[in-house]
Formats: structure tokens, C-alpha cells, sequence
């Protein structure tokens, strides 16, 4: 066990499996000889060399392209995109083949991939540093989708998805890059994906988060415990595949559900999980199933912390929910 | 013209042309060629037919096809744009598995997942295709990066057409081969049309092949009627990849005589004497009249083996039809290697429909 | 009034956009000489010229970006994306820039640009010519998305778009561009945006639907009544802006909701309808809410029918909702 | 070097001087030149002072800024990068905007929505600029279409770096403008790095101008570090443009004297001795020495105008600094013209908020 912060387990993580297996390499822009704008990639291309750390020309769709060409003959490469929001320019590639290689293939062209990108707000960084856009992922049948809130599922989701024989996005929650520290397991730990992670035990209400919200999830549950409000907290790790028995368990007991994310709200990854208990866990809801979302705006520098969920917005949600049935 | 050098660092060069086209060799590729004109017009009248859904032609490019692919080691891998039914043929996927797929039935390698003429086949290193045009070109320079450093002595070969030289893949892939001195050969087969839109509307360039020296990519343009000059170019560029020379960019020059798909009348942007003037180079008729004029081929031997390949061609295609559809249980696999819960579910939901009468495929 | 199909109608409403208006201009691949290759745009080379009718190369990300550029000195551009599927390598211009630049601007710089799109599957077309995608857009920010399922629609629906002085995402269900005909009002005819169309009255559940799921919902209704089950049918129109009173309203009678569309279920539009639902009509609702839906695997070929809900499994569905409670 | 022109079609040719760079117009450039400067080192001790969270130095560059803006017309349309901030300045955008910019204040033309640097200025037809690298490429070229629909007689120019010409738009943007002959200048501030990445891993091409013959666009090579050449290559771009004589791609070749932004520590890439190699051409000190041995400018005035400047910045700034926020309720404005019932909604929402003691920005 290793005291860490969030960014300091993913370059573990990425350590580790390099030394694991040959075939593992990393490539993007500026994670060679720079070791990674926010250092995920520092000490690799020094250990591991240019053969296997790669800085790649400006071009997200070469990055993805030629990862995806990579897996095709053989390798396991980890492709990282400087920020969630410059995929863009890869976004076909990722759709269209990455996520449909194997199936359209009838599964003779896997594609052992993972895409790590740093992603939400809070850092001040405006429109272009700061989006949340894991459904777009989510939606893309062929694609799953992995999203750490502590440094120690850092390490083991990231590790869990380089093993994993098909593509995997890996969302790296940068708010809380270094503002998280936490025990981590050396060696080779693995965190599987499908499986919620329960933050903090309730009855009165679940808090579904992920990423840099469990901690404002947590926060919130701190307070309505004061207030006399028992909240469960759920961190769902991975989007795809989705821990359906974790969520539906925790809400046939609560009976109300408060869902979180910083995403916008319409079409949001929220949308997705109110949809199921309004399936799944019909009969036990006891009040409306509320969401504590981004706004339906852009994401804007000024106002940052006006756009993000916060402990505050998320008990708010939390109390209008108790007191709703 | 025989496979002109457009060396970005210096004046257009002559290649020499390459020993090992044989009498036999020769032969070889026009039976590949006739073969694959007879798919096209066999697979353009079943879709008039209604017993295949689609079929993109590819007559007019059989040189440039097989020429490539000939030139070509089974190692090498092959990353097609959906036009490429010759270099399947040419790389050993039987006839009948190429009906298999144009049908998408149970022995289809795809599963019945793609429309026709979206090929994979792994044993032979052809790369699944996709439709989004260039997506293949980045791929294959990334193959190339892991063959580098698997230090495997192999290339690999992308084609694709004039259009797609717009796309963002072309620019991202040349970059990336550059940059990395990948052993790639780039295979444009410039056939003047992207669906309606004629090459000068493409693009300003002079050529196509001159764009290799934005990435500083030699490139070389070809008569891509005259097999021999493909398969020569192709050689070349092939012998300088797997000596670490990098990649080239090969423009063949063909015309599409066909229509882009069986969804497309040509007739609304181009004329009929268009097509006839580019006919008069038909890549199979020039080599024909090579092969007899050098006594290697006659008139007769010219008209049995059409015959032949028309009732194979036939046979392959009844076989193929009358396959067993795939299993509708089939539509989850493979989207990962391990289903999720919920493909799991939705599978399940699936297999309860049928009780209850929902029309099965 | 003129019996027309929804092709013909998408091509009097852009015939109508460009005598009304000469900044308005059409731009796309194919869309000049040929007609656009399933004939939306025929004749309108013809009568306004290569100025306005505007043949690119194959470049998404030209076409996107180019008709940003016009829209931004003042011209107003209908895109056409030859299929939803090819719209990714255009992908950054649309969630970067089109979706976000009046806002980043201060409101200097509105994009009146339009985005048409045939999408959809039912035509054979395997995993590139059938996708259902519109969640992507739904969920950006700044876009709005308007799907016709009748020809009056088309043409009244594709007219506001372009009056719109924001972006439109205006797909087409190709599916029915032929297989549906309909009296289309002549001259200067415009649907609303954000408000749904009452197909069919009922009582007992609300089958909620766009574009070429229409019909089946339909369908379904019909098959219903005969069992005495009486539905009522719910055409959304617009995604963005959505109809929420009608949709409220509805499910505040029947009780009952069963969401119908063709995109993969995973965060598709349907689990967002389903999140409203579960928000603000929580206290109506009889019955868990059901959707069918495309599965989330890619779009097959040989098996497009067992992929695509049809009439049978909505009925299925809606009997199952209404048994329930 | 003062502007050779690689034509597609031709050997390179050298360009001639352009006329009109009187004593007067020099000492103006140059004044704008020591102003971007000065801006510059400001607002990096402010942002390490964290009065401003962020900022993207363009020292190294100023030549190649202030000589392409002056050579252009006020309606001409500017389509930025996000270092451009001496573009801005030469627009006419008051020191005091850029710094409402930089904080994101209520005056701020684009009302406090985006990271310092990413300007917007309709009036100046300065472009609202985004952080992904080139998507202004093809917009430039779309705007130019829209020119030339309407016969204006302006240009569209536009600015990306080095790392840019690997982007989608890129060639997009280039193959659009070549296919339609837009007037549209490109300049590309080859400063040699993007982020950690040299000049030459980012491409194989001798030069950066030579990507212009992919898209039959003349290529200029400029040196970025000396006022006039860029001046002179940037007015015969704009007058072959507006004669209909289409598109011209420049490279100016520069140097990122600072970090690539206040969030890079160069030194892990890169060594002290070159940038102090680099620094030896630094564009204000060459303007400076030629105007003084010209005996249009002296010590005296050079070390007033800095005082001057100096001044004119720190109170600019500081006014900014102490203008009011922008209104919180002005998050839900500009998403859409009309606000549809969903933002209605969610800006109702947010006003609830507030009496429960929530943060408030
Ligand atoms: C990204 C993308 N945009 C549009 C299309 C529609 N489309 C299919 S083929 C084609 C033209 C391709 O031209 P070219 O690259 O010259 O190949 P050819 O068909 O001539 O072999 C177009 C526009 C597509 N498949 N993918
Ligand atoms: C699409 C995209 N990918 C990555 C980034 C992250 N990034 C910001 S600036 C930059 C380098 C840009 O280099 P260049 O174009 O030479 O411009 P310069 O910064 O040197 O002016 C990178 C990689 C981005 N902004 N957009
Ligand atoms: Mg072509
Ligand atoms: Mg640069």
C-alpha cells in the first residue's frame, strides 16, 4: 500500500501494466519526453522508452486510428487524448470503428484499447477544459466506459481495463487529479468492472455519483445526516457495464434516488439510470427520481461553479426528495 | 507511362520495371482479372434480381486490384476500402465465401453483419471494412507502427479512393507513416469519380500523388490500366518499406466504368461517352492483347476460360444462397467478448418475443 | 395542398427556403448535379446554380466547418450529411463550435446554419447506412434536433429550421421517404417547434415515438384497440425543444408510458423522456415505464428486422405496461 | 529571407518589397509590437500572482502579428488561434477589453464564457477563437465563400501554429479553399513547438509552406521575425486574393520564446541554450535596430515609450480588475437565441437556490 494522489495512480497503473505485459504501449500527444500535461505519463518514457511511449503529431485521429491499427495486429495500446474535450477529431474513429471492429468483424478483429482522457470541471477551464460528455460513450453500443473516484480504483479500474479484450474509455476525473490521496496497492490490483463501490451506507435516500461528484455526494450525505437524513452513497465506477444489482438493491431499500453528475442534464448519463429504476425498481420508489446535473449551457469559465453540483445543490435535491414520499 | 517517382525532394523519376512478371505470372493475374470482372457483372444483375441487397462494381480497376495484391507477400496485411472484391479474390478468400458475405449468411467470416462487399477475413490479413470512407488509412499505418516494433519484415497496403484523399484519415495517416517512417503502401486507386463528383472538383492538386510530399512521402503516379506498371510500382514501393524506406504513395490512375453502386445511375453527371472513351483502356483488354500479341494467350483458350469462370461463379453463388440465414440469437455476440448484463438481458427479451408471434428474421 | 412523399416534401421545403430567402444556400456531397443521392435536393442546382448549390469534396469536417463560416458573415447554410453515420469526421465542428459558438461569443456570433441528415435504419443498410443517433445531439448543448415522421411535417418542421436563427440538427427518417405520402400544404408552411403531434387519442397508455417509429407505434395502437386497449400516440417532433406539457399532460391521463425509438436503449432519447417522466409525473404514473428500443449492439445487417422494434413488440410492450398496473 | 514563394507548379521565387512601409508606418508597428510585449510579461506575473487564472504568451511572435495585421483592411474577417493577442490589440480592441477578457468580467464582450486569451470582437470582425486546435481553418475558408457570394471585396485570414497543420480542418480548410480559389490567407506560426512537440516530429515535410501544393496553393516561407517580410508577403497574399487570384498558405517562422502557456514548464522538453539562441532574433529587437540605425527612433524614445506603455497596462488592468462580475443569471442567456422551456426551467432552478445558501460565483 502506497499513499497517492488520483494522478499519481494512474501513472502507477500505467507502470505497472508496461512492466506486465510487451505489448502494452502508450502514445499521444506530449506523454513522451514532457511525461503528460497533468504528468499521468512522467518516468515511462524514460523506463520504457520511444518504442513504447509515443509522442504522436497533433491529431487525435491518428492517435486513435493508429491505436486501433495497433490492437488490429496484435498489441494493447493505450491511447491517451490530452483532454476529453479535444476527442472530437477521433470521434468516428472511435464510433464507428473502435467501438464496431469486433462485431462487424463477426469477431475475428478485436480491439484491445483503452482511451484514458481527463475530463470535467472545476479547474477553471472554461468551454474547452472542462466538459463531462461519458454518454455520448455510454450510447455507442460496442464501448465501456470507466470513471475512478479514489486513487486506489484509479489504479485497479485502469488495470482491469488494459486487460480487457475490448475498448474501454477511461474518464480521469482531473478536478480531483491531486485534491484526493489515498491508499493504493502495489503490484498488480484490479478493481472489476460492474461493481458499484458503496461510499457511505443509508436508508432514507441513495446519492448515485461518479468521478469528482462522489466526493460533493459524500459531502452532501455528511449533512443530511445532521439533519437527521440517512443517505446512501453509490459510486457507480464503471457506466458500461452498469452495476444494475448494486442500484437497484440500494433504492428497493431507500426508496428514493438523487442522481448526480456534472454532465448536462438532457440525455445524460442520469437520464439512463432514472430510466432503469423507473423499469426495475418501479414499486419501490417513494418519490420522484431527482436529478442534480450540469445545466442544458455550454460549460462557461465566469460561472463554473455556479454550473457544477455541489454538496449543497446535491442535499437540497436530496431533502426536497425525502420530504416528497 | 510505367510508375513515375514524384520524389518530394527532388525531380520525377522513371522507375525500371521489375523482372518476375513471367508468361505465367501474366496469365495468372488476367484469370484473376477476368475472374473478378465476371463477379462484378454476375453480382450487379443478381442485385437487379433482388437476391443480393447491394453490390459496388469494380470494373475498370481489375489492374490496379490485382496487380497490388500480386505484388504483395500473404504476410503483408491488407486494410480495403469496399471496393476491393479483387484483391479478396486475389489474397484466397474462395468465391464462395465471397457470396457467403455479400449474402450474409451462416458461414459468412462477418456473420451477416455488413452489407456486401464489407469483406474480413483474418487468416488471410484482410482487414474488415467499414464504410465511413478512410477510417482505414490511419488504421494501417498503425499496424505498420506494431509491425515496426515487432520488427516482423511485413507491409502494410491501404486503398482507397480518389475522394477519399479529402478525408481526415488521409491527412492524419500520411502524417503519422511520415513521421514515423512506417513500411506502409498507399494504394489510391483514382478512379476520377467520388460518386457525382468529378477529381478536379476533389481536389486543386496537379495530381494526387504529389500530396505524399506534404508528409514527405515519395509518390509515384501510375497508369493503373497497365498491370504491369501497378505491380511494379507496387513492388518497388513494397522493397523500399521492408528496407526501412518508408512509405509510398501510389496513385493509380483508373476510371470507374460502372456505376459507384448498384444505388447510383451515372447518367445524371456523366455521359455515355465519357465512359465509352475510358473504355478503350479496360485494363483486361490490354492485357489480353499483350499476352496474345507475345503468343502467350489466344482467342480460344480467351473463351473457355470465361465459360469456366462464369459457371463457377454460378455454382459458388447457388451454394451460397442456398446456405442456412444466421441465427437470430447471433445478433448479441460479439459486440464484446464477454457479453455485458445488460446484452444479456436484451437477449433474453429477445428470445421471449418469438412465443408471442413478433416476426422473426 | 399536394400529395407528396416525405423526400419530395424535405425537397419542396428546401425549394420554398431558397426562393424565400437568397442567403439561404444548400452545400454538401453530391447535392448539386446528381440531386443528392436519395433526390432530396433535386432540381435545386438547376434553378439556383452552383452559387447556391454547392457540390464539396468528401469532407465532413469542410462542410460543417464551411457553413459555420458562412453562417458566421451572415449567409444562412443547409448542410447536407449524406448519412447520419458519415457525420463523425464532422463531429468536433458540430459539438465545438456550431453547438457553442453564439454562447462563447457573448451572443456575438449565432450560427444560423442547418444540419440535414437521412438517418435510420430499415433499409438493408447494415452498420453505416441505419444508425439512430440523435441522442449525441440532444445531449450537446446549444443544438436543436427536429425529426419529421409525416411529408407535412417535413416540409413544416425543415422551414422553421431554417428560420431558426440557432443551430437545427434536422434528421430524416430515410426509411419512410418513400413509403409514407401525405397532403403537404403549399408555400410557406411551418411546424412549430416543441410541440408534439397527438397521432392517436387513448386512454389507457401513451406510446411516445419520432420519425419512422411512428408508424409502428401506430400500428401497435390499432392492434391494441382490437384487444380493447386503448393508446394513445405521442409524436415528439422536436427532441430539443421538448414538448414536456404534452407529454405530462398525456401520461397524467393514461397512467402508462411505453417509449419507442431505434437508437441502441443505453442513454438513448428514451431514457431521457423516461427521467421526465419519473420527475415530473411520478405521482400519475400506474405502471413501470417500458422502451423499445434498438438493442445496444451495433447496427447488423442480415438480422435489421429483429434489431428494429416493430408494431408486434410495442403492442407487446404496451400490453405488459398495462397488465402491470 | 523576406518571403519566398514555393508555387505548387514552379521553383521557389523571391517576392519583392512592398512600398508603403514608411518611417511612420514602422515606428507604428513597432509600437504595437513593444505593447503585445508588454501585455505579455504582464500577464504572466498576473497570472502567478493568480489575478488571472490562466494565460498563453506570445513573445516571439509579435512580428508575425502586428505585420499581418497591419497589412490587412479593417473589413477584412480575422479568424484567430488563441495566441493572437497582438492581432487583437492591432484590431483595435481597447487594452482595457482584452483585460475584461482575461478576467471574464461584466464588460467582457463575451460576457465572462471562456478562458483568457480565446477573444471575440464582432465589430473588429475578430472571430470568437476555441481552444480545439484548427477548427477555425475551415470556418475562415467557409466565411470566404460567403465573401466571395457577395461579391466583398475583404479577405478571410486566418491563424493556427505548427502543430495546427496536423489537424482535420487543416486539410480540410486547405482543400476547400483550393478547390474554390477563396481569398483566404493562411498564416501559420511555425513557433516550432506544440506543447513538448519539436517542428520536426510533427510532420516529414521540408516545410510547412510546401503543404500548400497538396491543395494547389502557392506556399510562402517567411521570416516571422522580421516585420517586413511578413508585412510584404502577408499585402501580396491579400492583393492576390482580392484579384481573384485564391488562396495563399504562409508560414512565418518564428519562436516560442516562453512556455506554452502558465500551465507548461518547457525545461522538460527543451534547453535554456536554445531559447537563448532563438531569443538572438528576437523581432522587436530587430525592428528596434534597424529603426534606430535609420535614425527613425533612439534610446531615449524607445525607453519612454516602454515607460508609457508600462503605465497605460498596469492601469488598464487594474480597472478591469475592478470591474463587477458578471451576472450569475447570465449563465442560462446566449445557449439560444430564445431560451427553450427546458433552460426556462433550469435558470428558475438556479434563482431557488440562492435563498438555501448555496454557493454563489
Ligand atoms: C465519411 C463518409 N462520407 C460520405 C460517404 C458516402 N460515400 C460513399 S462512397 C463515396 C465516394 C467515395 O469516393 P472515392 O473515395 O473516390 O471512392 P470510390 O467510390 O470512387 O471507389 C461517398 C461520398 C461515406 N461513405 N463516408
Ligand atoms: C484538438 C486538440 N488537441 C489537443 C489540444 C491541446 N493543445 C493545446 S495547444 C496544443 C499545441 C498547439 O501547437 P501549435 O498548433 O503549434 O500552436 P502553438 O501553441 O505553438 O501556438 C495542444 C496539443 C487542443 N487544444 N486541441
Ligand atoms: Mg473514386
Ligand atoms: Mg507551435
Amino acid at each position: 500500500m502506497t499513499e497517492l494522489t488520483l494522478v499519481q495512480a494512474v501513472n502507477r497503473g500505467l507502470h505497472e501494466a508496461m512492466r506486465q505485459d510487451p505489448e502494452v504501449l502508450v502514445l499521444g500527444e506530449d506523454v513522451g519526453v514532457n511525461g503528460g500535461v497533468f504528468r499521468a505519463t512522467e518516468g515511462l518514457y524514460k523506463e520504457f522508452g520511444a518504442d513504447r511511449v509515443i509522442d504522436t503529431p497533433l491529431s487525435e485521429t491518428g492517435i486513435i486510428g493508429a491505436a486501433i491499427g495497433m490492437a488490429l495486429y496484435g498489441l494493447k495500446p493505450i491511447a491517451e487524448i490530452q483532454f476529453l474535450d479535444f476527442i472530437y477529431p477521433a470521434f468516428d474513429q472511435i464510433v464507428s470503428e473502435l467501438a464496431k471492429f469486433r462485431y462487424r468483424s463477426g469477431g475475428q478483429y478485436p480491439c484491445h484499447v483503452v482511451v484514458r482522457a481527463p475530463y470535467g470541471g472545476g479547474v477553471k477551464g472554461g468551454l474547452y477544459h472542462s466538459q463531462s460528455t461519458e454518454a455520448y460513450f455510454a450510447h455507442t453500443a460496442g464501448l465501456k466506459v470507466a470513471i475512478p473516484s479514489t486513487p486506489a480504483d484509479a489504479k485497479g479500474l485502469l488495470l482491469t481495463a488494459v486487460h480487457d479484450p475490448d475498448p474501454v474509455i477511461f474518464l480521469e476525473p482531473k478536478r480531483i487529479y491531486r485534491a484526493v490521496t489515498g491508499e493504493v496497492p502495489d503490484g498488480d490490483h484490479r478493481v472489476p468492472f460492474g461493481q458499484a463501490r458503496l461510499v457511505r451506507e443509508g436508508n432514507d435516500v441513495t446519492l448515485f455519483a461518479y468521478g469528482a461528484m462522489v466526493g460533493p455526494a459524500a459531502e452532501a450525505a455528511e449533512a443530511l445526516a445532521a439533519e437527521g437524513i440517512s443517505a446512501e452513497v453509490l459510486d457507480l465506477r464503471t457506466l458500461v457495464p452498469l452495476d444494475e444489482r448494486a442500484i437497484l438493491a440500494s433504492v428497493e431499500k431507500t426508496g428514493r434516488a438523487v442522481i448526480v453528475h456534472e454532465a448536462a442534464r438532457t440525455c445524460g448519463f442520469g437520464a439512463e439510470l432514472s430510466a432503469v429504476l423507473a423499469e426495475k425498481a418501479f414499486y419501490s420508489l417513494r418519490a420522484p427520481v431527482a436529478r442534480v446535473t450540469g445545466y442544458d449551457t455550454p460549460f462557461p469559465y465566469a460561472l463554473e461553479q455556479a454550473y457544477l453540483p455541489n454538496g449543497e445543490t446535491i442535499a437540497h435535491a436530496a431533502r426536497t426528495t425525502v420530504r416528497a414520499g | 507511362m510505367t510508375g513515375a517517382i514524384a520524389d518530394p525532394s527532388g525531380p520525377t523519376v522513371e522507375s525500371t520495371e521489375v523482372a518476375d512478371l513471367t508468361p505465367e505470372r501474366l496469365r495468372d493475374a488476367y484469370r484473376w482479372m477476368v475472374l473478378s470482372r465476371t463477379v462484378d457483372e454476375r453480382c450487379l444483375s443478381l442485385q437487379r434480381q433482388g437476391r443480393i441487397g447491394f453490390y459496388a462494381p469494380l470494373a475498370g480497376q481489375e489492374a490496379a486490384q490485382v496487380g497490388t495484391a500480386l505484388a504483395l507477400k500473404p504476410e503483408d496485411w491488407i486494410f480495403p476500402a469496399y471496393r476491393e472484391v479483387a484483391v479478396a479474390l486475389v489474397r484466397g478468400t474462395p468465391l464462395g465465401r465471397v457470396f457467403d458475405q455479400m449474402i450474409g449468411n451462416a458461414f459468412d467470416t462477418s456473420k451477416g453483419r455488413q452489407m456486401p462487399n464489407h469483406f474480413a477475413w483474418r487468416d488471410q490479413h484482410y482487414v474488415s471494412a467499414s464504410s465511413p470512407i478512410g477510417t482505414q488509412i490511419t488504421q494501417a499505418v498503425g499496424a505498420a507502427m506494431a509491425a515496426q516494433r515487432r520488427r516482423d519484415g511485413i507491409v502494410t497496403v491501404t486503398f482507397f479512393g480518389d475522394g477519399a484523399t479529402s478525408s481526415n484519415d488521409f491527412h492524419a495517416g500520411l502524417n503519422l507513416a511520415g513521421v514515423f517512417q512506417t513500411p506502409t503502401v498507399f494504394v489510391c486507386q483514382n478512379n476520377q469519380w467520388a460518386i457525382s463528383l468529378p477529381r478536379e472538383q476533389q481536389t486543386r492538386s496537379a495530381t494526387l500523388a504529389e500530396k505524399g510530399s506534404a508528409y514527405g512521402i515519395p509518390g509515384v503516379v501510375v497508369d493503373g490500366n497497365n498491370l504491369r506498371a501497378v505491380y511494379t510500382a507496387v513492388s518497388e514501393a513494397r522493397r523500399r518499406a521492408v528496407s526501412g524506406g518508408g512509405p509510398t504513395l501510389i496513385e493509380a490512375l483508373v476510371y470507374r466504368f460502372g456505376p459507384h453502386s448498384t444505388s447510383d445511375d451515372p447518367r445524371r453527371y456523366r455521359t455515355d461517352q465519357q465512359v465509352a472513351a475510358a473504355k478503350e483502356r479496360d485494363p483486361i483488354a490490354l492485357l489480353r492483347a499483350e499476352l496474345i500479341e507475345s503468343g502467350d494467350w489466344d482467342a480460344a483458350r480467351d473463351a473457355q476460360l470465361l465459360e469456366r469462370l462464369r459457371a463457377e461463379v454460378a455454382t459458388a453463388f447457388e451454394a451460397s444462397e442456398a446456405a442456412p440465414p444466421v441465427d437470430p440469437a447471433s445478433l448479441f455476440d460479439d459486440v464484446f467478448l464477454t457479453p455485458t448484463p445488460r446484452l444479456e438481458e436484451e437477449r433474453r427479451e429477445f428470445a421471449e418475443r418469438e412465443p408471442m408471434g413478433g416476426p422473426r428474421p
